[in-house]
């Protein structure tokens, strides 16, 4: 019967469900778990609390896993209790953001500097080397936002045209983008592009400039490209983004990665994953 | 010697004190009398340090003293009991009178067991009845008013005020608190004695003060005046006090009770059997504790409590369970527990006046203020309410006048049986003559009522019958006209 | 003494006061444009601070009738987030059309306002713990609807009926959710102040024993505080929705807080008892003119928030306490 | 009368009571292990729980001085996230090495105590406004601090004093901020209960005014408070950067609902004058419990908080109000 068939408890410590990105990530989980019957995964919610992660893994590690897949609000406050579960011998799959130690069996993520520095790039051949930006940040002193700024400055180098006149912090939130956009279009008459950490804060942006009725005299980019009809990539074929650059959520990849080492199968330690550009050129085969 | 020298004090524009000066000697006994108003707590939050705020001096021994704080005033040897109760409700009796002066072991940590004693020997002195482990919020107003009083009695002042300290007692209180006063008197300490039942002015005071107005009328030697001449002295005109022409009682029953006995998990009043014509007044006498309260308020609802037996109201059983059941029904009760029962802090006097008999002010789905203001004016005129304006927070008026609105409160429902305990706490001479006769005209008007008080001089005085409780029984009922205080009181110090 | 009076019994013009200067402030404090005029007082920059704090603003009036009444709700951000979610599914998924989707969503607000209010009520409960549990399976709920996922509203076949627009539109270049705001605010202000509700909403608060024994019927009066919480706090989710043009069972988190810290600014005392939906109003707009500044200028996260904590308090001193404490000791002097 | 006054007063018993029935439940629910065992019960899970509450415990407990005396604290979570800043940045960048690291974030907690209760007595402000800017102000100042960054904790050169490694460590099993935890709650059951100290925060938050006139000095009995809920989240902070390794400027955030939960779960009234450091106890024991049973058995998100909800109101029944309607009414009649 069923207790017989799920041979493998795996849990996934996700660190915050209330964000899309991160939901669509335990959604693809879901259903690539689906495809095999011997496992069983049970899926918890840091809430955005470090503390409160650690206490899920810590429950995980009673529950008696087999498999650890971590996707951490936080490397160092993560880094001990990972380390733990790795150290009894069980394997870890780290999600999204590393750990500060080589103790974990693969790790599987995309590289925020880099997809901050795509949109920069692409942000700088937009202007054409001159123009006016509105930067919106993720929550400040998370290191995602950190890491999507300092690519975005990187992609920029070499345009001294190109600033960055405003810069909030919209925490991740489609209200806040919408808002800090309202305040940005009274402050400047003059604004050529935005720039958001998340798609979003960028549609929140953009609903702001659409009230203004100058959302056609500015770019808007985000960054995630979710699919759906929720997600950034519909809002690029709705011609709402600019653009928006594919953060991978590494769900499925993860599972399949699990399964294989409960397999006993050799896998990589790192598997980097791939970014990408999505705009109107290529909108359409993403959704 | 202590001394006021032209005091005066207002709040908003309005002068409630005007150049009052007069001295207090130690060793002596100094009542202080005067209309509901008067002022009299006023000055006395003046000499306690809980107003701040006034001009003219005060003079201890030789020296002006200002006092910023009643902490102040403790500490040059003068503590109060204030008119109102200040407890805390959710600390123990004895925690409450040794507040601020706690004893602590050479640890730092709060000597309980020395607390607990101290306090239980202080309260013997009282006959309470109680353990000084109790919380304040367990017991009723008149043992409250005790802990207050021992409260007073555990500080060594040179100077005790007492505002109004009895109107929450009854007859043995009384007696025990008069006998500590003049043990007090005895050992040099000045006493000021706030009163409105000048019969116990009269026995305890050497010196009587008058206030009205605000104003200082004049300082006599108890010997010196009589009754009749402090009053006109207090009131300012002819007082007469106007008997009870037992009236044309009607015959028809309105309240029938018929072998009733109340359990809270057990028995709490037993054996209470009366028929309440309409148009009587049925006084309630007891001790304090005898359940004279607890009955009202379970003919009100106030609880609803298991009992046994019937009660039938216009010939309809009635089960008492929810007060506003009970004001449909034209029944209307007033606690004597202003603060706790009474009053709508914050609210205005007209608020708090119609709080009841609101849907009698709609129009259109709102209320209409100005016919509420009106009808408020013309309650407030009968009652003769004495405030500043009827947008004056309830809590700022004094203590007889807060009483005024809330009986006014209730008259205001056209009630056909009015429950009122204590209707009198705090009342000045002329003002209950008011409410006496306000009280024998509702009567003559064919509303009943059931009146419970600890002054059993009063209860002779408007009641057609009177029913004496003690330790939770119905001992006797007696129509006033056939029986005298000593019965009563007999009866009310029955044991099982 | 007739200032005096005026003062006391025309207790709107204190919020009034308060909000009069905080607004000079902001004139004061704008940055300008490169054309030299004052950002701050543009029509379009006031209509923003008024739409952005039309959400709150009409969950604070509700949270007002709950904490006169003396107690408080902790789960408006989660039924905002309830009804956000179920207007968003109603009118596109469940295609329930405009009128049927408002009053699914209304209802939600109003039975979990309903629920609050028994268990408070009935249950002898403290109203913190009982909205607390409510904030929480509120939130649940909204997230077992959507599957934990956001709902977008387009318009055009099998979407959205246009008749939803109207939550979106201007008139007279004042969005329909300002208008929204302040009708609910003149009509909640009347009915707390001139009906026997309202009355006896303050009155349970001042003193729930002594209402009981005037006949108030002290837990039904509860109750329908809660329900007029939760039925704004479901306004305002339906409006959250159509600002947004989606539904996120995530959305509201932290309202709670910011709509009671509206309703004491304006001067409600959390004890009970006493306040004003003239007071809450103020509160909002001072709350949202500060937010407002802080943005227009651009300020770092961190000086924002400290500047944020210290105007705080000096709004509150300027709205309140310098009228209650000061002020009204210079009218009342005697003289 | 023996029991009854037992029961009176050793008001313990009830939280006791509370959190053994609750304890005795999540036994019942536990899943089991492979091998049929009780994982709720294994060692292990019981000091997880234990470590997991100990920070939020011991904000509550300094959140328990501030309710009982009628107010308010909700910058608890701020100044955790300034201590755990400070305690960072102080052992790490400014080699302030272990004893003035820890004196310097105690003394931020206690300055923003200091600070809220000033402001709230002197200022005749409501607690929850004074708190509230105090709780963006010190996220902002933890922000500015630490430029927007978190500082992690190193061990070694140039890093962390070895001595620091004393948070988190365990001793017999138990880890460190357990025996904390319990430390505190022992001291400062002893402070309130059985010192003048203890029986002025119950007088000021059942009788302000009363207390004034018994001759206490309200103002800075309640500065007194603050003061110890400010320490004790400080206190809580430095444990958390050694917990976590981390001192994260935007941590902490929610805390206050969570304190004041647990405060008002073990049965402390938020009106002020009632309450106990033992009920707080049992309160955080009950929250941390109920995340641990929910968290075991890894439901889903949208479920674990609509039976969080229900479990809520359903732990203060059978903590809280069985025993203070029902059961003390049985015993308490003198007789
Ligand atoms: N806080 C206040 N604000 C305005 N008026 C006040 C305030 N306190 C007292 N008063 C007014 O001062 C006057 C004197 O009141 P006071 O309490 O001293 O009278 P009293 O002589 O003690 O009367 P009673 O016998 O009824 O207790 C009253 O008219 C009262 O309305
Ligand atoms: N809240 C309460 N809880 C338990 N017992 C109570 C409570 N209130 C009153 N009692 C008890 O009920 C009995 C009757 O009290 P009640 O207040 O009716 O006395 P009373 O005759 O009216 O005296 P008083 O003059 O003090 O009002 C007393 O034994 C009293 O201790
Ligand atoms: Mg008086
Ligand atoms: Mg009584």
């Amino acid at each position: 019967d069923k207790e017989e068939v799920k041979k493998y408890v795996i849990g996934f410590s996700q660190c915050n469900s209330a964000e899309p990105w991160r939901e669509a990530m335990n959604k693809e989980m879901m259903k690539e778990a689906e495809n095999y019957p011997e496992i069983e995964l049970l899926i918890s919610d840091g809430n955005q609390d470090n503390s409160k992660q650690v206490a899920d893994i810590e429950n995980f590690l009673v529950r008696e896993i087999d498999l650890l897949i971590v996707s951490p609000n936080e490397a160092q406050p993560l880094t001990a209790i990972v380390e733990k579960v790795y150290n009894q011998g069980i394997a870890v799959i780290v999600l999204d953001r590393k750990i500060l130690s080589e103790k974990y069996t693969t790790f599987i993520g995309a590289d925020n500097v880099i997809i901050g520095e795509a949109a920069g790039k692409y942000a700088a051949e937009l202007l054409n080397g001159k123009g006016k930006i509105i930067e919106i940040w993720g929550l400040k002193g998370s290191t995602p936002a950190q890491e999507r700024h300092d690519g975005f400055i990187k992609g920029l180098a070499g345009n001294p045209g190109i600033e960055i006149i405003y810069e909030q912090d919209g925490a991740w939130l489609r209200r806040k983008g919408r808002e800090i956009m309202e305040n940005a279009l009274q402050r400047f008459s003059n604004i050529d592009l935005v720039y958001a950490h998340n798609d979003p804060m960028a549609m929140g942006a953009y609903l702001a400039a659409q009230n203004a009725g100058r959302e056609n005299e500015i770019y808007f980019l985000g960054i995630d490209a979710l699919p759906g009809a929720e997600g950034g990539v519909q809002a690029v074929v709705n011609n709402q983004l600019e653009a928006t650059f594919l953060y991978p959520t590494g769900g499925s990849l993860a599972i399949k990665t699990a399964v294989k080492i409960l397999n006993n199968q050799e896998t990589e330690k790192n598997i980097t994953l791939e970014t990408e550009t999505i705009d109107s050129s290529n909108a359409e085969k993403y959704l | 010697m202590l001394s006021f020298s032209e005091i005066s004090k207002s709040y908003s524009g309005n002068e409630v004190l005007h150049d009052v000066s007069f001295d207090i000697d130690y060793g002596e006994i100094t009542a202080l009398v005067g209309e509901n108003g008067a002022g009299k707590s006023t000055l006395m939050k003046v000499l306690s340090g809980v107003i701040k705020e006034y001009t003219g001096k005060i003079i201890v021994g030789n020296e002006v003293r200002e006092f910023n704080s009643p902490r102040e005033a403790e500490l040059a040897g003068i503590s109060i009991i204030h008119q109102e109760l200040n407890l805390i409700e959710d600390l123990t009796i004895a925690e409450n009178i040794f507040l601020g002066r706690e004893p602590v072991t050479k640890f730092g940590l709060l000597d309980f067991e020395k607390l607990y004693e101290d306090a239980d020997e202080i309260l013997r002195g009282f006959e309470f009845p109680f353990s000084s482990k109790t919380k304040v919020s367990d017991l009723n107003v008149g043992w409250q008013q005790i802990v207050e009083i021992a409260r007073v009695f555990s500080i060594d002042s040179r100077i005790i005020i007492m505002d109004e300290p009895t109107s929450a007692l009854t007859e043995s209180e009384i007696r025990i608190l008069f006998e500590k006063i003049k043990i007090l008197k005895n050992q040099g300490k000045a006493i000021i004695f706030i009163s409105h039942r000048l019969e116990e002015v009269f026995e305890l005071a050497d010196e009587i003060v008058v206030l009205s107005n605000g104003c200082f009328v004049g300082k006599f030697k108890n010997e010196q005046i009589i009754k009749s001449e402090l009053i006109s002295k207090m009131i300012g005109k002819k007082h007469y006090e106007t008997q009870r022409t037992i009236n044309d009682i009607e015959n028809e029953i309105l309240l029938n009770v018929d072998g009733v006995d109340v359990y809270n998990k057990k028995k709490i009043i037993s054996g209470v059997n009366f028929k309440l014509k309409k148009g009587e007044i049925l006084g309630l006498a007891g001790l304090l504790g005898s359940g004279k309260s607890e009955f009202l308020k379970f003919l009100y609802g106030k609880k609803s409590y298991l009992f046994t037996g019937t009660i039938e109201l216009k010939g309809k059983k009635i089960i008492p369970k929810y007060p506003h059941c009970s004001i449909d029904e034209n029944v209307y009760y007033i606690s004597k527990d202003r603060k706790r029962d009474g009053i709508l802090t914050g609210m205005n006097i007209t608020e708090n006046s119609t709080i009841s008999v609101l849907q009698n002010y709609v129009k259109y789905g709102c209320l209409n203020k100005k016919m509420e203001r009106q009808e408020v004016n013309a309650e407030a005129e009968f009652l003769n309410i004495k405030m500043n304006s009827l947008q004056q927070p309830i809590e700022t008026l004094s203590g007889g006048n807060q009483q005024k609105v809330l009986l006014g409160r209730g008259l205001l429902t056209d009630p056909e049986l009015l429950l009122l305990d204590e209707p009198t706490r705090g009342i000045d001479v002329g003002a209950k003559e008011e409410i006496y006769n306000i009280l024998m005209e509702l009567a003559s008007e064919g509303i009943s009522l059931i009146i419970s008080s600890s002054e059993i001089p009063e209860l002779l005085r408007i009641c057609d019958r009177i029913l004496v409780f003690s330790r939770g029984k119905q001992r006797a009922v007696f129509n006033t006209s056939e029986t005298n205080g000593e019965e009563i009181l007999q009866f009310a110090f029955m044991e099982d | 003494m007739k200032l005096s009076s005026a003062l006391h019994n025309k207790d709107w013009l204190k919020p009034v006061f308060g909000v009069t200067i905080i607004f000079i402030l902001c004139i004061l404090f704008s940055p300008e444009s490169s054309k030299g005029s004052i950002i701050f007082l543009k029509f379009d920059n006031l209509t923003n601070v008024l739409r952005q704090v039309s959400e709150i603003g009409i969950i604070s009036i509700g949270m007002t009738f709950v904490i006169i009444a003396g107690g408080i709700d902790l789960s408006v951000g989660s039924v905002l987030a309830l009804s956000a979610t179920l207007t968003a599914f109603g009118i596109m998924d469940w295609q329930l059309g405009f009128t049927f989707t408002i009053i699914l969503a209304l209802f939600s607000g109003a039975s979990t306002g309903f629920i609050n209010g028994a268990v408070t009520a009935f249950g002898k409960m403290q109203s913190f713990i009982a909205t607390l549990a409510m904030m929480t399976a509120a939130r649940g709920f909204a997230l077992f609807i959507s599957d934990n996922n956001s709902r977008n509203i387009g318009f055009g076949e099998n979407a959205a009926p246009d008749s939803f627009r109207i939550f979106t539109d201007s008139f007279a270049g004042i969005p329909l959710p300002v208008f929204i705001f302040v009708a609910v605010t003149i009509a909640f202000n009347i009915l707390l102040q001139k009906t026997r509700f309202g009355r006896y909403v303050f009155a349970i608060g001042s003193n729930e024993n002594a209402s009981k024994l005037a006949g108030l019927k002290v837990n039904r009066i509860r109750i329908y505080t809660f329900v007029v919480a939760g039925l704004l706090s479901a306004l305002a989710g339906i409006i959250h929705t159509a600002q947004l043009l989606q539904g996120n069972p995530n959305d509201g988190v932290g309202f709670e807080l910011d709509a009671i810290a509206a309703v004491v600014i304006g001067g409600t005392s959390l004890m009970g008892g006493k306040g004003s939906i003239s007071g809450t109003f103020a509160g909002v707009l001072i709350i949202g003119l500060l937010s407002n500044i802080l943005g227009l200028h651009g300020i770092q996260k961190d000086f924002q928030l400290m500047l944020k904590g210290v105007i705080i308090i000096a709004a509150v001193f300027i709205q309140g306490n310098s009228m209650n404490y000061e002020w009204k000791k210079l009218f009342t002097k005697r003289s």
